[in-house]
């Protein structure tokens, strides 16, 4: 461990950062690999120790000590309060509500938060074929919240989305809607800031920026018209707790991810 | 009832060129050694069914063994793409694969269904989704008694379901534990049932979080040490991290991938 | 989250007349303390909700607890009739109880569909019987792949689900072994849970074949030792066969019945 | 235990041998108490120890040591080869017919094997109130073979049930057929004999009595006109080794049934 305070950060640590401070005490949050594995362990170890990390290979509660490469890695079934059949963590955990925040990736997403991770080109002859769906479909409807931590550039923050494998907000009158939407946000951190909707629209509206960054600097990213919200604000940077502990997390990884 | 066999026998009695084949394991027990027997054995025309067709699946669509692939999620967990699942997908090598693709939640509710003898199952799944204008396997449903619209997925019964697990005792019974994934749904959901193990004992010794699929529910039960890597089984051997990052390398190029089949599958009987 | 209180007081939070309560246990861990604690509590017009209604519910209905009845199975088992059960039936004392009554396959869906958020749930069940003829919630639906018809029940959420278990930690995880039953289901499908517990430990440690219920789902619980006597709590005591069959003679006698209750429920804070 | 042989036995441990003798081994049974428990038990510990016994409460391939009062004895789980949850058992076990032979009660059976365990006279204002449902009208359905332990009177082997609780052969036209219902049977074990019905047609024959009884005894106490099978046959009398062991298993039971 370092002696000395940090004084520099890179826009990928600020990002993990704004993300993990999103998460509360306390929260259920869905875990996948990677970065929000990442910012929910940083919250864990962090200012959230009671936050409670749930994995779609069925590990409930799981307390890692090293990040997860795959979801199904041995230290979450050993560390967790439980652990369900796969059958179970959708039908009884996720599809009712349970899930608090639910961590969504994104190859593609549009100002209404909906993803694509299924195809770049048309579905039948693909210019790259990407993963698929896995629980993103069903997360995006049932959590209360849904976070996505994206790096932020035209290809991604897209007009028109290729496909649309996840959607976040149903438009009216469609039949296969859930209970009540009303209040459900989406949150999306970027390296760049964090963009926020349903609050009081379900457009993606720009709520923060990193040190540093302007919003023309972020507009000049995004593929669709951005607009800033009232009392835009600049993101505090990464204090020294957060730095060295998010540090030690990526160190103490057997595989960082 | 369970018969004991050696793996390559298991596998020749059991899986036929056209079959359905569900090979299961959630990241954790994923079967090798059995989906590379496969391979050995040329199998063709193969329906490979799987939630995350993972490494393994990637190797078998590479040797053309698939025709048509069921899944939820094919990426390569934390690492990136499936090179040789697009390959055949982008470029139709070393021939198209047909996709019926679902979520993860339709995918367990599919073989929830098979397990349970019931024709379909009912979620709330896919809404807003593209996902039903290309999958007909998703359709919708309406409660009799709120009038409130769902959705109906089909059953799975894959003709063989093959799972790895840590051990079984001589009658056949088989325990697993750690992430169970959907080990037993495929195991009661399949027509016939093939699993491999880490070793065969006298006794299973219960263990915290373990779950026993009697062995009357199970076709063939073949002891397979290491029957898992590079997946990882729970209380034997952990995953190989490494080996799932150097495939990104390996599988990015067909010469390469077909070299390192030659060398790893086809030359030796043990699994990489 | 989990608030730990006293039994009174978490019944007196939670179990509001007129009420929808489901006390459950498959025969395994039958919360009777809690029962009889909604019992000296008065609550009347309940909707009580059981698989298996045991004498537990005979107690409840033969005190004029109930106003309907949601089951599958009224019997005292292996010993015969639920006498006061059958007087408030057959010959509506304390008061008359409505039915609502099903088969185990159907009350266990209920409640699968209750816990996973659905409305309804599927299965091939009442084929061909008197029982869609009396209880409306058994519906005809036509799977949309096969066009088979099976048959939907809906949902069941408890205003209130009451389960007893072994243990439970600080923070109020709970932890069940031996037979699991519907716990879980009940735990999850339920507005408002209460769980009672043998014991609260400091560290839950694993036991083969136990399951662990998160304390985030549920409201309440509750330390209280033998209360699932004289039904049995699995490492802890037996079932009180003996009384079981004193039952009985206990239960066919109105003044009997009550006397009995007056002596071991009211005069006494701890269950019989 | 006895030294010398038991030369005299009832009718009811009759019953119950002839009831036993007709499981096979590795048959997965699926037991209630009672009867059905008892004679299960007698079959495991004699001719047929690799016979799995399922019940209701979730155990799968019990073994007993005393025979159960209720059907969820600790007993049941501390011996089984698997404990599952309720509604598994059902969804998963029994409705996709993985049963080899079901045992039902019965407080009315007609000639078709269709028994009334709910109400005696009318539903709404019935004479007697008997349990219900429970597991039968699955088991009814889905197992490949049903057996019924009951003692014969008019009472119970009626003309016409007061209420239908459970059905064996669903009556063409049925829509909630399950796949096939060929070669199912279904087999009725009384104090008197056996009668069986599934194999040429779908109604009650009487094919077996007890030694000493006649078929107008058997004929005098059935509420339908009861006809024997061709080669009508006597059933041979407990062996001592029947009579011994299940002597035993009552005598080992902490509550015999």
């Amino acid at each position: 461990m370092a002696r000395t305070p940090p004084v520099t950060y890179t826009r990928d640590e600020m990002m993990t950062v704004a993300a993990a401070r999103e998460l509360r005490p306390g929260m259920r949050c869905f875990v996948g690999v990677g970065p929000p594995s990442l910012a929910a362990n940083l919250a864990r170890v962090t200012h959230a120790p009671t936050i409670v990390l749930i994995y779609e290979s069925g590990t409930i509660g799981a307390k890692p000590l090293h990040l997860p490469l795959s979801i199904g890695d041995g230290e979450l079934a050993e560390t967790a309060d439980a652990v369900v059949s796969v059958p179970e963590i959708f039908n009884y955990w996720i599809q009712p509500g349970r899930i608090d925040l639910g961590f969504l990736g994104a190859a593609q997403i549009d100002r209404y938060g909906n993803i694509n991770t299924t195809v770049i080109g048309s579905y039948d002859q693909p210019k790259v074929r990407l993963p698929g769906a896995g629980g993103a479909p069903e997360i995006a409807t049932s959590a209360k919240e849904v976070m996505v931590i994206v790096k932020q550039s035209r290809r991604t923050f897209v007009e028109r989305l290729d496909f649309v494998t996840s959607v976040r907000y149903l438009t009216a009158g469609t039949a296969h809607s859930p209970a009540s939407q009303d209040g459900r946000s989406i949150t999306v951190v970027t390296d760049l800031g964090i963009l926020r909707a349903g609050l009081r629209t379900h457009q993606l509206t720009a709520t923060e920026l990193h040190p540093g960054v302007t919003l023309a600097q972020m507009q000049a990213v995004t593929g669709w018209p951005l607009t800033a919200a009232d009392g835009l604000e600049e993101i505090s940077p990464p204090t020294r707790e957060e730095l060295h502990a998010l540090r030690h997390l990526m160190a103490a990884s057997r595989e960082p991810a | 009832m369970t018969e004991m066999m050696a793996l390559p026998d298991a596998i020749a009695r059991t899986v036929r060129d056209g079959a359905s084949v569900a090979l299961e394991g959630f990241t954790h027990l994923i079967p090798f050694a059995a989906g590379h027997e496969i391979i050995r054995q040329g199998r063709r025309d193969l329906e490979l069914i799987r939630m995350t067709p993972d490494l393994l699946y990637d190797q078998m669509i590479g040797m053309g063994c698939a025709r048509r692939l069921i899944f939820s999620y094919a990426g390569n967990p934390g690492v990136g793409s499936l090179h040789r699942f697009r390959d055949a997908v982008e470029y139709g090598w070393p021939n198209p694969i047909e996709l019926e693709e679902h979520s993860h939640a339709g995918m367990a509710n599919r073989y929830v269904a098979g397990a349970s003898g019931l024709p379909f199952a009912v979620l709330r799944g896919y809404s807003g989704t593209d996902l039903p204008k290309h999958t007909d396997t998703i359709a919708p449903i309406t409660c009799p008694f709120t009038g409130e619209v769902l959705t109906a997925v089909p059953a799975i019964r894959p003709d063989v379901g093959i799972i790895h697990a840590q051990r079984a005792d001589r009658a056949g019974n088989v325990q697993i534990w750690g992430i169970i994934g959907v080990q037993k749904e495929i195991a009661l959901a399949s027509r016939v049932t093939v699993v491999t193990v880490e070793e065969i004992v006298s006794r299973l010794e219960p263990v915290p979080g373990s779950i026993v699929i009697p062995g009357w529910v199970i076709t063939a039960v073949a002891m397979t040490p290491g029957g898992a890597r590079p997946s990882y089984v729970h209380g034997y051997y952990e995953r190989d991290n490494t080996f799932y990052k150097e495939w990104e390398a390996i599988s990015r190029d067909r010469d390469r991938f077909r070299d390192w089949m030659d060398e790893h599958v086809y030359r030796s009987e043990s699994a990489s």
